[in-house]
């Protein structure tokens, strides 16, 4: 099997790629947008038991192409059980029973705190974006969470404008204080690497680079001063076949 | 027992001036027509309540209907912003906008409180979240058997609830099925009701997945087929993604936004009783 | 994944002495078979729950499996008492029995709690009755938004839940569905599950007002086809209410009992693997 | 339509009769027992609209025959709804949605309060009894509470020995402060006649005698000092279609 070379496929794909390998079995939460285009591509390749749950109710979907929205007709379609919202976060999320969630953002921060609610002060925001959704309780709830995110000074930064679900809070410890039950986020993807708390200070550091990214450039798109963790490694890139199960996703079309 | 009457003249009786009104409905079974009934019947100064604002509240909040907007996710999903929430937010177009915001997990609780005759709902959510501090409606609340400290959210109980469902029968009895989100719990947590329907039927037919709500807890049932437009109601018709995503360039210029209700709210089609 | 076994091994692998146990089904689908698996292990100083002990924990009392009793309603629905119960707390045979009383609706929302990982539930109930002078676990609550004193219960998170259901497929998802009680809550608030199904099918067929439980939250299932009897599992067969008339001469002496336990239970068709 | 002759009907008939009568329509939380058989017979003849509720969750249950248990599948065959357990009773019960719950009782006092626990110390029971099923929440949330029992001493005692399900608590006043929300026991029907809370003091009064009983039997049979309402009636005895419908009900037996 050879390995593409790098123009062969997007940033993107690589990323969504490395999103998807990262989940191994088990149940996953999913947010829309990459997160699902992700765990669908984990569904079709390594990972065909994983059980995927939406926040519209839908337990162990198995949507042939990555739904538009959270609740489009084919996740209730395909799916083992269909329950109502109240109960997807009573019963199935809030107790810790999902492994993975899986988060976009639009900032996070060196602690891996999201925001999807506002850039800019809440009461006169430069821009209001969506809000929290499911995510707050996802970022709570589950077993771990992986954020899959494109990285840019805006999107990384050292505190993000408003917490809307907390990675680890001001650093260690602050998670039990809470009374979060989930380890948090352990991984977080993006366009050019893949970033991992310290284990010791909670900070994200670089873990991996893609192929082709140098490490001045992932520091270069962070927001705070980016340390490159001890086995700092190249990722794998994207099999044929991952590639494959990709665009049949995305109907053909590089993502 | 709910009366069956027509869409017009349940939205009259129903929704006044002030009030407070969830139109639920997650992503599927969405109540569009009952939305566009109330903007062309003027309603002013109404308290929005949902989940997910969607399309239907942004043309309700750039039409000047709302005064207040209690929501949990607030975008076009998987397409991106709603312009018109985000115009009212920043620019307060075409007028102030007050928001009240929360989780989702946080208002499906809410809801259930409501219908449960609750005053307060207990989960664990918003915890080291910015959410409480901009929310008064989030505090804090103390296990009394383990002292472990969760969070509690006031119930929701709207003056008016307005959802969609496939069929009714005769009797205002109301079968929805596929994603039933949490509508059964905002027609419960309400203190009047309107469900539209694709059709009135004699029977309703047992259905798998079917929620059942019956015709004494509601007020209203008024038929509105294809009424949950550009959204879906499984068995009758699929979502409108290509909708979805034109929206975006309709809404995005408060122009466009105005000729296009003009055009197919105020009086096109769906204006025609 | 839950692995489909035989009952035997399944009860062996899930139920230790000591353990809290809750076997539910209400009135319908209750998990007999299971129960009598129980019994013929020998097991002792199990905290029973349920919430109405009906014939199954008559016998499980009885047979002095029992160290304690959570419930909610120890009657022989429409017949009378559960003598053996009545025994085990007014004479303490064959053991003493510790009870710890609720009402429906607390059992059912320490339930609810305990599926959704809270360590509480609040409810109106209980207030002004004599249970919380007797029963610990319900305490005062008040709303931290309105200042109205509520009541409170803690979750209920059984070592063991055990279920009966009409069917599974041979990944261990399980279907059930016509009154479905508190099975759903009891399943996810237990630490170990086994649910007894009529059959194992190749595929679960969609089936109106089902309840599906997907074999990922299930420890064991094991077929146990007729494993409801005197209770129904609807579409299988039909509650036997001469069996629980009956059931009030059988348990009322203690020799009748022992006797009848020992030909039906111990030793009879039902013991044989 | 001649009025059968008082020997013509059971006193067990005549108080299922007076039961089916109170309810009138909306929707009713059936208890299993009396009330089920007197909740069936207002359906089948008076009432064809009642909605009956059973804490088994079946909504608007048609059963041809009264069940011998709330939960059998008759209910769920003929219901509107069936829900879950834990719905019944936190979304149609408690926000006070049912029009009338119908209790049985093994003692009731003064005060309306029901007794379904024990007879004797709760330690050390003279009998141990069922217990509290649904009805404490029924008593407290229901918009009124009929009451069907048996008159005699031991039952309709000054106190009861245990507190499972509150009628009018200590008396007037004490509803509201445990803000319990429906407004409570307003008729005790018995094979005797009918007792009603007397506006001003909530005590049970007799308002009816049932045809052939008198006041001092109905004194005898309880255990305070049974007052006699101002207007004290006498019952209107069962018409030929209420025994009718109630001894098809019952299978042509008497009950």
């Amino acid at each position: 099997m050879s390995a593409p070379s790098p123009q062969s496929y997007t940033a993107d794909e690589m990323m969504t790629v490395a999103a998807a390998r990262r989940l191994r079995g088990g149940s996953c939460f999913v947010g829309i947008g990459l997160p699902s285009l992700a765990a669908n591509l984990a569904r079709r390749t390594h990972a065909p038991d994983l059980v995927l749950i939406y926040e519209s109710g839908t337990i162990g979907a198995k949507p042939d192409l990555p739904p538009l929205s959270i609740g489009d007709g084919v996740l209730a379609e395909t799916a083992d059980s269909v329950v109502s919202v109240p109960e997807i976060f009573n019963y199935w999320l809030q107790p810790g029973r999902i492994d993975v969630g899986f988060l976009g953002a639009a900032q996070i921060d060196r602690y891996a705190n999201i925001n999807t609610t506002v850039i800019g002060p809440y009461d006169d925001p430069k821009v209001r974006l969506p809000g929290a959704g499911g995510a707050p309780e996802i970022a709570a709830s589950c077993g771990e969470v992986t954020v899959i995110v494109r990285q840019s000074p805006r999107a990384f930064v050292d505190r993000v404008d408003f917490v809307t679900s907390v990675g680890f809070g001001s650093g260690p410890g602050d998670r039990e204080r809470l009374g979060l039950r989930g380890r948090g986020p352990r991984t977080v993807i993006t366009d050019l690497g893949i970033l991992e708390p310290d284990p010791v200070t909670c900070e994200l550091v670089l873990t991996h680079l893609h192929p082709g990214v140098t490490l001045e450039r992932a520091r270069a798109a962070t927001g705070w001063e980016l340390a490159a963790a001890p086995g700092l490694r190249e990722t794998e890139p994207p099999a044929d076949h991952e590639l494959a199960a990709l665009r049949a996703l995305t109907g053909g079309h590089r993502s | 027992m709910a009366t069956v009457i027509p869409l017009a003249e349940a939205v009259a009786n129903l929704v006044h001036d002030g009030d407070s009104v969830a139109l639920e409905g997650f992503t599927h079974l969405i109540p569009y027509a009952a939305g566009h009934e109330i903007i062309r019947q003027g309603r002013r100064d109404l308290t929005l309540i949902r989940m997910t604002p969607d399309l239907i509240y942004d043309q309700l909040v750039g039409m000047g209907c709302a005064r207040r907007l209690v929501f949990s996710w607030g975008g076009n999903p998987g397409v991106g912003s709603l312009h018109r929430f985000r115009d009212a937010v920043q620019n307060h177009w075409p007028a102030p906008l007050e928001v009240e915001e929360h989780s989702h997990a946080g208002i499906a609780n809410a809801y259930a409180a409501g219908a449960s005759g609750l005053p307060f709902a207990v989960l664990r959510g918003y915890r080291g979240t910015d959410l409480p501090a901009h929310t008064a409606t989030v505090k804090p609340i103390t296990c009394p058997f383990t002292g472990e400290e969760l969070t509690a959210v006031p119930a929701i109980n709207p003056d008016v609830a307005i959802v969609h469902a496939q069929r009714a029968d005769r009797h205002g009895n109301v079968q929805l099925w596929g994603i039933t989100g949490v509508q059964k719990e905002a027609v419960l947590a309400a203190r009047r009701s309107l469900v539209t329907v694709e059709e009135v039927v004699d029977e309703l037919e047992p259905h798998p997945g079917a929620v059942t709500l019956p015709g004494w807890v509601i007020t209203h049932v008024s038929e509105a087929p294809g009424g949950s437009h550009p959204s879906y109601s499984a068995g009758y018709s699929v979502r409108d993604n290509d909708f979805y995503q034109a929206w975006d360039a309709i809404a995005r210029d408060r122009e466009s936004f105005l000729a296009w209700m003009d055009e197919h709210v105020l009086t096109g089609e769906a204006a025609r009783p």
